[in-house]
């Protein structure tokens, strides 16, 4: 697969008090990184639903960054912790699905970090990239129409 | 209903519009997102000037928006600007939102294509999210005008003082027999030198009769209730087996005492007071407190000595005492509980507590002290003999890697002090070794110029080891500190008679769990996180409570009394307002749909959820929630929603951002 | 853009395990230099040298030396209150010096260092006899003499064997070397 | 029983010949088995990470690859500087993807691979964690009553311990050398380097290293210095006369593996445990058992 | 006996245990019959296709479809039975969710296919697989064709009610039957349509009579691992996986009653979106530790989290199906 034209769209989930302030930061001192990352602000990174990142995967996103305050800094004392146990069994279960696991990354800046923030998010962006699309989006295309059901259930042909 | 949404696009200045096509952006947004609810797009030069903010409030009237999106810098910077000026113009400002165009996109890419497709996508994001926004209202909670003050070092000390004057009442619980916590134990106080008793003593002796403050030592807090304006404290003031309604302070029970306990905390191991005891002369309370863990009648059954001997009428000993369970209502709470002094065993190539004459800080301070164990001499641990040469080492335990990375910012001041200290008292040579000299205060560099001028020496290298094993006969009986001086590029190896370790300044042991019971945290060093390094430095990120002194980082005596005054000067401020408004960003329980199943309840790190028994459901506290979001999203039953946040506002906003909206209008 | 290297990232590149180590954390406490055993032996202390890297004073360096007089005994890295591994950084300046050909004249520790890898390559072990005469003279007649008293002496107790010892896969390890260093093609 | 992947290093086949027979002596007698790695190569020691990084990690890696060939778990080196290398390189591996490739490219060559699971053990901390002063107590004969033992650590023992261990002042030498019956002294130089492989590159400054050394144990009225490398010992021992010359010093202090004293006290017969193959005599610490 | 409303009930990719739970019913199925007019029920009584297909649009009151959308003869008989019934139920996990023949999404097509008709089980020597098209001397016959996933229901055509459950409970159905014949004698009004009729409005913890505390998990294993499990305590709190908690409650708690976890066949509570994020939230959340290594060594009692959380909602949850089915899709559709 060449992806020399591929753009990854990605989502990215900050808290309002480390990560968002470190995007600020990062913006303030003029560094510049990878446009690909489109920003969600919550008051924490606790606040991550899996289901926000099973909604921006299936809704055309190829990846899912989620940052937060460094553990031990968490504003609101330890629910970055808690948000590191939901992203650890997330991974495995979107592993279980067959998708790269390294498309939901966890990433902590505090507000200090805006380096760290650039760089990451540039980083980021350069691992989807390798990836490839994940193109969820458009497979679950709902109009039931255009599918084409299975016309020979011989799987020697299909597994060729 | 379908909202009438404005979106005006900022190009401030070029800092937008040199990288993004505001214009193309605007008109995009009018266009495209009309379906969505969009009925203006507009840019402006300026949107937080004040023309910019009329073009909103005229649009919000003549155009009827029901709601607003502002595409600039980040919110952190003018969400406050723009919401106030939704609510000038009627519409609630809650169902404002701003989109960073500026700190996320001009700033931080140069495609100029890439930078307008992103801020497209952001506004996108935006209107979806806005759509589902609440009108919100403040929540109100009446202040409660008690003040609990926790820590009787300067800083409490001060902090007490100021509200207690200005007419309100204070709760200061100290933990241990008396207050005045470590400039307790000082002798003088740099850079003045003035007598440490002299200036704290009065102080003491105000809080101690002071007609508004109770004061509580001996005691500690076990259970923090409630929230900003109406927190509730469980204290516990252990026994102390005296009965303070008769005792006189006269002296005679410790006197008599035969139990002789060394002083680990007020005379830093270097001293001794016995079972029954007054930690010092100057202590406030005056009353002594009994030991329970050294008394000889607790342990064998059989002494009483000091009931014996006790003059008054009836007895104020009385060894059925037990601890007592208080609880008081505070609207706020400041807490000052100080620092630990680091532990300079834990390097061991600096000798302390093998090599006799290698002392600390604290005992140092100690020995100065005219009324601490040596009377004010400085001698070795032999408690006679003066030194004629110390080494003092600065740094112990602070800016490195291996113990605390910060500089502990008392030292080197300290350490002047010291040099200056034994060269009054023993004449004796001072050699100071250090990495950096940091005077940063009005009149330190002076004292260090004075102490340079008194002779003292100074060499600038971190001591690499303090040992006794000689190599040259001048070496014989000596330690050796071996340095390397790295101004003159010389490895030294100096021998004197006495060692003292600067040690550095550490977090309380019990920071952690002291900070949790309160709801607040500790930042990576572990003191307690501010809300805002530099303009907010005595507020914590839980509303009601405040830091002041050694509890909030490293720092020294005038500025300990600074933070404590401030702290003093925010509650005195949320007192006179009399009542509170909260952020209404929150989250509720659904009780119908919530199942009982109590994952949520171990969540909350401000306690703000509780589990009704007789409902077998869980509730949230919304003057304790801080709106995290956490438990939002863990119930497993989606009983919990927030305001604010909602999970329809960030799906939305995911859409928003994936430009969904565009293609298949999204079901309203 | 600047492309060339500073003599600090040059010296950070050599140092692949750990990463380039946080040479430029250096405080210039002393610590390091206060706790070496060897300082006494190095023209410039651990702690100028590292001044001198970040200065970008190359030809000092590589003239000095201070890292051949290094015993890796790590007490430096142990106590660095910037967490800096001198020790480590050390091996990396030898090894920069070797690779440029560049080190202080007279000097035993790369002559030793190089019969040793070739020992190492062709037996796999380590022996002690054939290693000495490569570096016996270096120390004049008197050191000829003193290791030879030594060395029978050793000898007497059994303590020197007289043959070399050789690992049995010995072809392989070589294939093995061989994907890291040149060492010319199996005979 | 607990089978370990021994692996005693060049020295021990050489210059250290007497710490080997001790330690197999003594580790038949605490009933530890030590299964020597089979085809090992010489790890490098200091001489080799100053010509190749890599090489030197991959050296060191291969003697790994084959102890995780056999199956076993931990990894026992009676040489301190072994100790540190496959310490080090074993914790490289585990952190750093990109070397552990590199490395196991280089080892595909010799038909090897390496994961860095094995755990790495000095000898001594086999038998003070894994067999315990208490069953080592129990076991002893011939107490070294009233002999004043200097522990010395020596460097590369202590690196590895920066992680979970007071490297400045530890003490576990001190407790096996009391449950021998030794008095083990307050050696003040006890963690200071003996200067290594520079009593190779830098007679001069290995010989100053060492004279400190010995001068501290004699400043103690050592009986012994009781070692756990064989480059320290060697150093020690070897060497004293040359330090006397040098220095004219008249030092002649026994300088013993802590395994020769423990298997002395086990009652093990001097000659198995190599004794006599000193240049400096062991004799007189003997006199204090028997 | 022509003026009573008519009913059917159709199976599709399902295992029949919902139709067996409509019988459970007891002496209610008299008054289906009593009140309804059976038109078309494949495992109760035979009909024809064309039959169906000749009736006039609406004319059906109620429809109880059970069964996932596998194959085309699935959608044509979803998409007809649509056509002519007023009142489309929904009926049972498969229909709502995709259920345990949703599973089967997580493997491409061929797979399956392979995996049925040609395993060491399978005594297939010759490599013989069904084919769709077959002639024989009598013509040619067809069979029906696999669609690449397994749809639920609503995923097809539209849907008015959800009955959940695998299969729903009989007393939830008995009650449901009763609504309608009110509704249809004017006693009773319908419910709004899409609603989720036959439940709680909880989860299954709700109706759980077992005893519980705060949380906090240091260790996840399998029921047949521990030994004995306290018969009184929450299952979860014991280190059990229990989907109880994210489980919509209606069905008694019956399984935490019986003594074994909740397995989730009753799908997701009310407004939520994801059922198996629900899970992952809910277990994530008790773990009781904060190191990634800790939590990893936690999350490892779960051996296959996927299937623990997406065991009956994998096609209906927002993935709905494992990459490489998806991937077949595409090749699919890109006419490969
Ligand atoms: C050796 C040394 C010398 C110094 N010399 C000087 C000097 O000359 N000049 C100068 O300006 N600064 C000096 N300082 C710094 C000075 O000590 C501090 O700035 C100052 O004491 C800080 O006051 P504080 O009230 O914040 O803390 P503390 O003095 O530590 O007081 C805290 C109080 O809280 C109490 N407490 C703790 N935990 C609890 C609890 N859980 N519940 C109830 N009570 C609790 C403690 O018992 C104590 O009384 C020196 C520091 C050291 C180490
Ligand atoms: C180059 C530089 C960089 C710095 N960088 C930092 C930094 O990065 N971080 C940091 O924390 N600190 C920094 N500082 C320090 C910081 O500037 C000061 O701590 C801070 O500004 C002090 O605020 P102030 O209100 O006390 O005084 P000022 O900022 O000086 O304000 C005093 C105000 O009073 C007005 N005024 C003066 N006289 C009268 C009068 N008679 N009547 C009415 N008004 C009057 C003045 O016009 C002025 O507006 C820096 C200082 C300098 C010089
Ligand atoms: S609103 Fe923000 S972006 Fe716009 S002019 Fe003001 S500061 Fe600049
Ligand atoms: S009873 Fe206890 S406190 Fe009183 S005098 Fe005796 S030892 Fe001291
Ligand atoms: S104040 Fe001075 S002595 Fe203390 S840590 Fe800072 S620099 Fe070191
Ligand atoms: S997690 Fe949800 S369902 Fe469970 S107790 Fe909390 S609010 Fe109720
Ligand atoms: S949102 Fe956060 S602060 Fe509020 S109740 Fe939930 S966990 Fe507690
Ligand atoms: S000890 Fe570390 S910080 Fe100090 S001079 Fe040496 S290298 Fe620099
Ligand atoms: S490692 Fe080298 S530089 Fe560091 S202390 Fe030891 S001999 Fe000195
Ligand atoms: S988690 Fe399971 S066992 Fe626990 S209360 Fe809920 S349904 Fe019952």
């Amino acid at each position: 697969m060449t992806n020399n034209t591929f753009e990854p769209t990605i989502i990215g989930f900050t808290c309002n008090w480390c990560s968002y302030r470190a995007a600020d930061l990062a913006g303030t001192s003029r560094m510049k990184y990878a446009p690909n990352v489109r920003l969600i602000r919550m008051m924490c990174s606790g606040r991550l639903d899996p289901t926000f990142v099973l909604r921006a995967l299936s809704g055309g996103a190829d990846g899912v960054m989620i940052t937060g305050c460094h553990p031990g800094e968490c504003h609101y004392i330890e629910q970055n912790y808690k948000a590191l146990r939901r992203f650890l069994l997330l991974r495995r279960v979107l592993t279980g699905l067959g998708i790269e696991p390294e498309r939901v990354k966890l990433v902590w800046a505090s507000a200090a970090e805006g380096a760290r923030f650039a760089s990451e998010t540039t980083m980021f962006v350069e691992e989807i990239r390798k990836l490839g699309p994940l193109n969820w989006g458009k497979s679950s295309d709902q109009s039931t129409d255009n599918w084409s059901p299975i016309t020979d259930n011989s799987p020697k042909e299909a597994l060729a | 209903m379908s909202e009438k949404i404005g979106v005006y696009v900022c190009h401030c200045g070029t800092n937008i519009a040199g990288t993004v096509d505001v214009k193309g952006v605007a008109e995009w947004a009018a266009e495209h997102l009309k379906h969505r609810g969009v009925v203006i797009g507009r840019e402006y030069k300026f949107m937080c000037s004040s023309l910019g903010q009329e073009l909103v409030e005229k649009d919000i009237k003549e155009l009827g928006l029901t709601r607003v999106i502002v595409a600039a810098c980040s919110p952190h910077l003018h969400e406050k600007t723009f919401r106030t000026a939704c609510k000038n113009a009627g519409l609630n400002p809650y169902l404002c939102e701003m989109v960073s165009i500026r700190e996320q996109v001009s700033w931080v890419h140069t495609d100029k294509v890439a930078a307008t497709e992103k801020s497209k996508a952001a506004i996108s994001g935006g209107v979806e999210r806005v759509i589902h926004n609440e009108p919100l209202e403040p929540i109100q909670v009446p202040i409660h005008a008690d003040t609990l003050v926790v820590g009787g070092g300067i800083a409490g000390i001060q902090a007490a003082l100021e509200i207690a004057d200005a007419g309100y009442h204070v709760c200061l619980v100290e933990r241990e027999p008396s207050i005045g916590g470590h400039m307790a134990q000082f002798d003088k106080t740099f850079p003045t030198l003035d007598c440490a008793a002299c200036i704290l003593t009065p102080k003491m002796v105000e809080i101690g009769s002071h007609p508004n403050i109770t004061l509580l030592t001996w005691s500690e807090v076990e259970k923090v209730d409630g929230y900003v304006g109406n927190f509730k404290a469980t204290i516990r003031k252990k026994a102390s087996y005296v009965n303070t309604d008769t005792c006189t302070g006269c002296g005679i029970c410790w006197e008599k005492c035969p139990k002789k306990v060394v002083d680990d905390v007020y005379e830093a191991g270097l001293g001794i007071r016995k079972a029954i005891y007054r930690p010092f002369a100057q202590a406030v309370p005056k009353y002594p407190v009994m030991d329970v863990e050294n008394c000889t009648y607790f342990k064998n059954g059989k002494c009483k000595a000091c009931q014996l001997f006790c003059p008054t009428e009836p007895n104020s000993i009385n060894f059925e005492q037990k601890d007592e369970i208080l609880e008081i209502q505070a609207g706020n709470i400041i807490l000052a509980t100080g620092y630990d002094l680091f532990d300079a065993k834990r390097i061991p190539q600096y000798g302390y507590g093998k090599l006799p004459n290698v002392f600390t800080s604290l005992e140092f301070e100690r020995m100065c002290n005219a009324a601490g164990p040596t009377e004010g001499r400085v001698v070795l641990r032999d408690m006679k003999t003066a030194p004629k040469s110390v080494v003092i080492v600065h740094c112990v335990g602070s800016r490195d890697e291996n113990y605390n990375k910060y500089c502990s910012s008392i030292c080197c001041m300290q350490s002047l002090k010291f040099a200056h200290l034994v060269m009054e008292r023993t004449g004796a040579e001072v050699y100071n070794c250090y990495i950096d000299i940091r005077t940063p205060s009005k009149d330190y560099e002076e004292f260090y110029k004075r102490v340079l001028e008194e002779g003292g020496h100074f060499i600038r290298g971190k001591v690499a080891e303090v040992t006794d094993s000689a190599r040259l006969p001048e070496e014989e009986g000596k330690l050796i500190v071996q340095v390397e001086d790295t101004l003159i590029g010389k490895q030294r190896r100096i021998p004197v008679d006495m060692v003292i370790l600067s040690a550095g300044i550490e977090p309380r042991h019990d920071a952690k769990e002291v900070g949790k019971l309160f709801g607040i945290a500790c930042g990576a060093s572990g003191w307690y996180t501010e809300k805002h390094p530099k303009l907010d430095p005595v507020a914590t990120m839980t509303e009601g409570i405040y830091i002041a002194g050694c509890v909030q980082g490293p720092k020294d005596i005038p500025a300990s009394v600074a933070q404590g005054a401030a702290a003093a000067a925010r509650v005195l401020g949320k007192i006179q307002q009399g009542v509170i408004a909260l952020e209404p960003i929150k989250a509720s329980i659904n009780e119908t749909q919530c199942s009982g199943c109590r994952i949520c309840n171990g969540l909350c790190p401000f306690n703000a959820i509780a589990f009704i028994e007789d409902d077998k459901v869980s509730s949230i506290n919304p003057a304790l929630c801080q709106g995290c979001g956490t438990c939002v999203a863990a119930c497993p039953a989606g009983a919990i929603s927030g305001t604010g946040f909602s999970d329809q506002q960030i799906i939305a906003q995911i859409d928003g951002l994936l430009l969904k909206n565009l293609e298949e209008p999204v079901a309203a | 853009m600047d492309t060339e290297l500073s003599f600090n990232d040059e010296i950070a590149n050599v140092m692949y395990a750990t990463h380039g180590n946080p040479i430029k954390d250096c405080l210039q406490c002393g610590t390091c230099s206060g706790t070496c055993p060897a300082v006494e032996f190095m023209d410039h202390t651990p702690r100028v040298i590292i001044g001198l890297i970040r200065a970008g004073y190359k030809d000092e360096v590589l003239a000095s030396n201070t890292f051949w007089s290094c015993a890796s005994c790590y007490h430096c890295s142990v106590r660095c209150p910037a967490g800096i591994d001198i020790a480590d950084m050390m091996y990396a300046l030898k090894r920069y010096s070797m690779w440029k050909g560049q080190h202080q004249e007279g000097l035993i520790g790369p002559v030793f260092s190089e019969s040793f890898v070739k020992m190492i390559v062709n037996s796999g072990r380590s022996f002690e006899p054939l290693l000495a005469p490569t570096y016996i003279f270096k120390n004049g007649p008197q050191g000829l003499v003193q290791e030879a008293q030594t060395a029978t002496g050793l000898m007497l107790k059994g303590r020197m064997p007289l043959l070399p010892k050789k690992i049995k896969g010995l072809k392989k390890f070589q294939n093995m070397v061989r994907r890291i260093i040149p060492i010319g093609e199996p005979s | 029983m607990k089978q370990y992947a021994y692996y005693p290093g060049c020295s021990l086949e050489s210059l250290a010949t007497s710490y080997n027979l001790s330690t197999l002596e003594v580790a038949q007698k605490l009933g530890v088995d030590l299964k020597e790695i089979k085809d090992w190569n010489c790890c490098g020691a200091t001489a080799y990470f100053p010509v190749d990084e890599l090489l030197a990690h991959t050296l060191v890696a291969r003697n790994l690859a084959l102890a995780e060939k056999d199956g076993l778990s931990d990894f026992v080196a009676p040489c301190s500087a072994c100790y540190k290398n496959a310490y080090f390189t074993n914790s490289y591996l585990k952190k750093d993807a990109d070397l552990a490739e590199h490395i196991n490219y280089a080892l595909e060559a010799d038909g090897l691979h390496v994961n860095g699971t094995m755990k790495i053990r000095h000898l001594i901390e086999v038998f003070i964690e894994d067999v315990g002063l208490d069953e080592i107590e129990k076991k002893i004969t011939h107490p070294l009553k009233g002999l004043r033992v200097a522990p010395y650590y020596g460097c590369q023992l202590l690196r590895p311990r920066k992680d979970h261990e007071n490297v400045e002042n530890p003490q576990f030498f001190e407790n096996l050398l009391s449950a021998l019956g030794a008095e083990s002294l307050d050696y003040p130089s006890k963690t200071r380097c003996c200067g290594g492989s520079l009593i190779v590159t830098n007679r001069k400054a290995a010989l100053d290293m060492v004279q400190i050394l010995l001068q501290d144990a004699v400043n103690r009225k050592a009986d012994v210095i009781a070692t756990t490398c064989p480059m320290c010992n060697v150093n020690l021992e070897v060497y004293q006369n040359q330090v006397n010359r040098e220095f004219g010093t008249q030092y002649s202090i026994p300088v013993m593996y802590f395994t020769q004293l423990m298997g002395v006290a086990l009652g093990i017969k001097p000659g198995k445990l190599g004794i006599g193959k000193e240049l400096v005599s062991g004799e007189p610490v003997l006199a204090f058992a028997y | 006996m022509t003026t009573k409303p008519k009913f059917t009930m159709y199976w599709a990719a399902s295992c029949g245990g919902c139709e067996i739970a409509v019988l459970n019913t007891h002496e209610k199925i008299l008054d289906v019959d009593a009140n309804f007019d059976v038109v078309f029920w494949p495992v109760a009584m035979d009909a024809k296709y064309k039959d169906v297909e000749a009736m006039e649009d609406g004319s059906i009151l109620l429809t109880l479809f059970n069964g996932g959308i596998r194959n085309d003869e699935n959608e044509h008989i979803a998409k007809l039975l649509r056509q002519k019934s007023k009142i489309l139920v929904s009926f049972g996990s498969c229909a709502c969710e995709g259920c345990i023949p949703g599973l089967a999404n997580l493997s491409p097509v061929d797979e399956i296919v392979h995996t049925a008709f040609n395993t060491i089980t399978t005594d297939n020597p010759n490599e013989i697989y069904p084919q769709t098209t077959y002639d024989v001397s009598e013509g040619e016959l067809h069979i029906p064709k696999l669609f690449p996933i397994l749809r639920p229901l609503d995923q097809v055509v539209d849907v008015d009610y959800y009955m959940p459950g695998c299969p729903p409970e009989s007393h939830q159905i008995a009650a449901v039957i009763d609504l309608v014949i009110k509704v249809v004698k004017g006693e009773a009004e319908l419910p709004p349509k899409g609603a989720t009729i036959g439940v709680g409005d909880s989860t299954v913890c709700d109706e759980c009579p077992r005893a519980r505390n705060v949380k906090l998990i240091k260790e996840f294993t399998r029921i047949q691992d521990i030994a004995p499990v306290d018969p009184t305590l929450c299952i979860l709190e014991q280190g059990i996986p229990c989907n109880g908690p994210a489980t919509r409650s209606g069905c008694n708690a019956r399984c935490p009653q019986a003594g074994a976890q909740c397995i989730g066949c009753y799908g997701p509570a009310e407004g939520v979106m994801d059922y198996g994020a629900r899970l992952m939230t809910a277990f994530a959340s008790v773990i009781d530790a904060n190191t990634p290594e800790e939590i990893d060594h936690i999350l490892d009692g779960i051996p296959d989290p996927t299937g623990q959380v997406y065991r009956f909602n994998l096609a209906g949850s927002l993935l709905k199906a494992n990459r490489e089915a998806w991937k077949r899709i595409d090749k699919r559709t890109q006419g490969e």
